[in-house]
């Protein structure tokens, strides 16, 4: 059962990538309606599984751990999945009503779109440091390749800029691989710990430590290295942005947590973790702040997206030398965060898709008047607003709420000035953009509606974002669940 | 010191040289070749730090091997992307495009606005 | 006096990265590895299928890495493939019209698709392989390409697609079906280890030199007319 | 001895090529420096007995990416240029100095 669930899972985005290559955009649509169903069944079971029975390491090839490569199936991991699944489905519903048929490359959106879902799920369950770097490639290639699609000029540019940051970012990964493979002779993450818990710590791998995070926060857009996203993110259509914004930003980030919480401990220290923290804080109020300014509807949610994952870096400080409970508190706060933020942005993009699709211009000054003819979208993009926000009972109240205890109980208070003002200021944002859409002063009438299915989406979603603060308990259960790693398959 | 860490050493000056050219040069192809000298850095380093004893390690050298495909198909990508660029707005650079192919901000907006 | 200023900063910073890393590499340098893989490597040989510890590693102990690098590939090319132009494959500009060229082309090609297959055939228990001699394929392609052999196949068409899904394909069927058989995803049953990896190593030769040749011709040549599909939309 | 000057003549050389590959102001003499720097590497992976990722580095590292970026380098306004390509040529020949 649970092999058949685990093959399923690697196999149905590869194997749909190849069949939607050779189809064509409508057949592509189709086939892959029927690959979200099937994936999602096989997500919603590997979860389940992992619910009752705990986690387990899954032997590929059935080589043991320094040999080959075992993949690391535990609750946080099936978690990731599970939320991949329901953005990716949501986001590739969404696309195959939004993207013109008509376009001959829009063909290629489809093997794209399930590659990027191939390597989100080898990220999640990854456990070996270089399978890591191949899921990270895979990721941003097909990202890249999504963001260029239809090969505009400025889309060219954004995309090219965005290949240029993620091509760096792998390349320190790797070379902190590489240096550790050198101390001591196995890539897997496991291994590592295991090897560093039980001997001396060798001088030195902490420059190796440094080497990846920083690759992995360029990836991220960790402020001040974040000046790739906007562009890429605003520019891409509307499911890729939030495809991009909801789930690939938070692949690099997860791999930077896994090692941080692994190796950090050994290899970290107090300035790093808490110059990390510091860099997060920045980006929350200077991301936000951008996106107060920005003249583009999609500009502002990207800014927003930089903000928020500036929160998720707050992650560094708060689990760093201090109790386990407080550290569980963190990563707790902080995985509900990555998950409502998924929900929410994912919701906020093809809510902003629809409004751009019905007035026709991507400034938040066309949206005069927009709430008399869409109001539906307009309100799941409040919605999704509102979690971001942090309001309760939404999921982003309930992370931030998490992350404020921690911060009080670690004793590092000055944190809470950081989770006060990116709230304040992304509402500001989210207001700025409600104000603009309810001025009735305009005469123009003719907004185009888009078909209800765009709009039911980001609503589902947003729905999501907003009842997973008031669930938060029973998806925290299976997220902290003890891992067994003797287990095996 | 055994020859291999000489070479580990040798990866470690390709990169910081590749790392200021791929940061200080701002044309595109030439950012691309710095792309790839810090691969073969990291290669070397790679290879050259785990065969210190003088031994070969095949799992590095695979590593390598498969290191060596993806970049290849990075640097493929980019040119693609490179030339297409340059095929529509005739710039090299990502520099925001100059006042001389400006387009009317209009159309522009509404080319991004309209449904694709 | 900026521009000095940010030469120095970033000239800095190298010099900072440098020294990090030569002095965390010395570091290591100093002592062992606690985990002997390539031992470990060598003990295990027997079982994987191939004589050559690095087709060893690369097909079989670590075919996932292979199977999405592959996949990596097939994300380039069809990205790369989804910028093309089909007009520039008759391109006249791109015809050589080099003796040199000529020469090389007649007397090379048949050698490296030659040295193609030699490198394929080595790969069980000497250096080469399927990513060799995938590359010396796809290089015999470009020179013949550059030489103005005209090469339908390239079209963005049906078959080229499915050309680029070949090699992966079977990887990945091959992938499942030892899943299917009841044990993990991409163990092969000992007793065809052999076989298997010598078809999947077949099918991504062509392929990879088929990904590598599509992104060449892909690109797009500037003297042509206005991009028929840029402006729409 | 005599092996370790060779290493040291093939790291010097390796390093010399590298800065020339992004030094030199000529968009063309760049790639070539590239490709030659592409070959040194091969001869590296000889001296660290990896025969395999040698086969791989020059029929790869040195020929193919060599042959894309020289196509690319002939049609982003360098060589045989258009009229309507010289005007971005400076920005062609930007060196690292820039």
């Amino acid at each position: 059962m649970t092999l058949g669930l685990m093959a399923g899972l690697l196999f149905t985005p590869l194997a749909w990538a190849v069949l939607t290559l050779l189809v064509d955009f409508r057949k592509g649509r189709v086939v892959t309606w029927l690959g979200m169903a099937v994936q999602m069944l096989v997500s919603l079971g590997l979860w389940a599984v992992v619910a009752s029975d705990g986690g387990f390491l899954y032997l590929l090839g059935g080589w043991q751990a320094p040999l080959g490569i075992e993949l690391r199936v535990d609750g946080l991991a099936v978690t990731f999945v599970l939320l991949t699944a329901v953005v990716a489905a949501a986001c590739g519903w969404h696309a195959s009503i939004y993207l013109d048929p008509d376009k001959a490359w829009h063909r290629y959106f489809w093997p794209l779109f399930w590659f990027l879902w191939a390597g989100l799920n080898a990220v999640w369950l990854g456990g070996d440091l270089f399978n890591l770097y191949v899921g990270l490639e895979l990721i941003s290639l097909a990202a890249v390749g999504l963001v260029a699609l239809g090969g505009q000029a400025d889309a060219l540019r954004a995309a090219i800029r965005y290949l240029m940051a993620a091509l760096l970012g792998s390349l320190a990964y790797l070379l902190g691989v590489a240096l550790i493979y050198g101390q001591f002779g196995t890539l897997s993450l496991a291994g590592v710990t295991a090897l560093l818990n039980s001997a001396e710590v060798p001088a030195g791998l902490s420059f190796a430590l440094v080497l990846m995070l920083l690759g992995l926060a360029l990836k991220t857009a960790l402020f001040p290295m974040h000046g790739w996203l906007p562009p890429a993110h605003g520019i891409a259509k509307s499911p890729v942005s939030a495809l991009l914004s909801a789930l690939v930003v938070k692949a690099s980030f997860y791999i930077a947590a896994r090692l941080w919480l692994d190796l950090g401990g050994h290899l970290g220290s107090y300035a790093l973790a808490q110059l990390i923290g510091a860099l997060g804080g920045i980006a929350v109020i200077w991301g936000s702040w951008l996106a107060f300014r920005q003249v583009k509807l999609k500009q502002v949610v990207a800014y927003s997206s930089v903000a928020q994952i500036g929160y998720l870096f707050l992650l560094f400080p708060l689990t760093w030398g201090v109790s386990d409970a407080i550290s569980l508190q963190a990563q707790q706060g902080i995985t509900l965060q990555v998950i409502s933020h998924a929900l929410a942005k994912a919701a906020m993009f093809l809510s902003a898709g629809n409004l751009i699709m019905s007035v026709g211009s991507n400034r938040v000054d066309a949206l005069a008047g927009v709430s008399r003819f869409l109001p539906f979208s307009l309100f799941s993009f409040g919605l999704a607003g509102v979690s971001l926000m942090g309001l309760p009972p939404t999921g982003g109240f309930a992370a931030k709420w998490l992350l404020l205890q921690a911060s009080l109980a670690s004793g590092q208070w000055w944190w809470l000035g950081v989770l006060l003002a990116g709230g304040l200021l992304s509402a500001a944002y989210v207001f700025r953009v409600y104000q603009a859409s309810f001025i009735d002063d305009t005469d123009i009438d003719h907004f185009f509606h888009p078909s209800r299915s765009l709009e039911v989406i980001p609503m589902i979603l947003a729905l999501l974002s907003l009842g997973l603060g008031l669930m938060a308990e029973p998806v925290l259960s299976v997220m902290s669940l003890p891992f067994e790693a003797g287990r095996g398959q | 010191m055994t020859p291999s860490l000489l070479y580990a050493f040798a990866g470690v000056a390709l990169c910081s040289i590749g790392l200021f050219g791929f940061v200080r040069i701002r044309h595109l192809l030439r950012k691309l070749m710095a792309f790839n000298l810090i691969g073969s850095g990291v290669f070397l380093l790679m290879v050259g730090l785990a065969q210190r004893g003088g031994q070969p390690d095949p799992v590095p050298q695979a590593l390598v091997l498969t290191g060596i495909v993806v970049a290849i198909a990075a640097t493929a990508l980019a040119v693609v992307l490179i030339r297409r660029y340059y095929h529509l707005s005739g710039q090299t650079t990502l520099a925001e495009p100059r006042a001389k192919r400006a387009k009317p901000p209009a159309p522009t907006a509404n080319r991004e606005g309209s449904p694709e | 006096m900026m521009r000095f200023l940010g030469v120095a900063i970033m000239v800095a910073i190298c010099l900072a990265f440098a020294g990090g890393l030569a002095l965390t590499v010395w570091q290591i340098a100093g002592t062992p590895a606690p985990v002997n893989l390539p031992h470990l490597l060598a003990e295990n040989l027997d079982a994987s299928g191939v004589d050559h510890p690095i087709t060893a590693v690369l097909l079989n102990f670590r075919s996932y890495d292979t199977l999405l690098e592959i996949g990596v590939l097939v994300i380039a090319g069809i990205a790369g493939i989804s910028m093309a132009k089909t007009t520039s494959l008759e391109d006249p500009d791109l015809r050589t019209s080099d003796s040199l060229l000529y020469a090389l082309q007649r007397w090379f090609v048949p050698l490296m698709l030659v040295l193609a297959g030699y490198l394929l055939w080595a790969g069980s228990d000497r250096p080469g392989g399927a990513f060799q001699a995938g590359a010396v394929l796809a290089a015999s392609g470009v020179m013949m390409r550059l030489g103005g052999i005209p090469m339908d196949f390239l079209r963005p068409g049906m078959l080229l697609r499915f050309g680029l899904a070949l090699g992966f394909s079977v990887f990945l069927l091959v992938a499942v079906a030892s899943a299917l058989a009841g044990s993990a995803f991409l163990a092969y049953p000992e007793a065809f280890a052999k076989p298997l990896i010598l078809i999947i190593e077949v099918v991504l030769t062509f392929s990879i030199a088929m990904v590598l040749l599509a992104l060449f011709v892909s690109a797009p040549v500037n003297r042509t007319e206005e991009p028929e599909e840029g402006e729409a939309g | 001895m005599i092996e370790w000057a060779l290493d040291g003549l093939l790291v010097l050389a390796l390093l010399v090529t590298a800065v020339a590959t992004l030094a030199s102001r000529d968009l063309f003499r760049a790639v070539v420096m590239f490709i030659a720097f592409g070959l040194l590497m091969a001869l590296v992976w000889v001296r660290l007995q990896a025969p395999d990722i040698a086969l791989a580095e020059a029929a790869i590292g040195a020929g193919l990416t060599g042959v894309l970026l020289l196509d690319a380098a002939r049609h982003l306004g360098y060589g045989r240029a258009d009229p309507c390509e010289g005007q971005d040529s400076d920005d062609g020949q930007a060196g690292p100095s820039r």
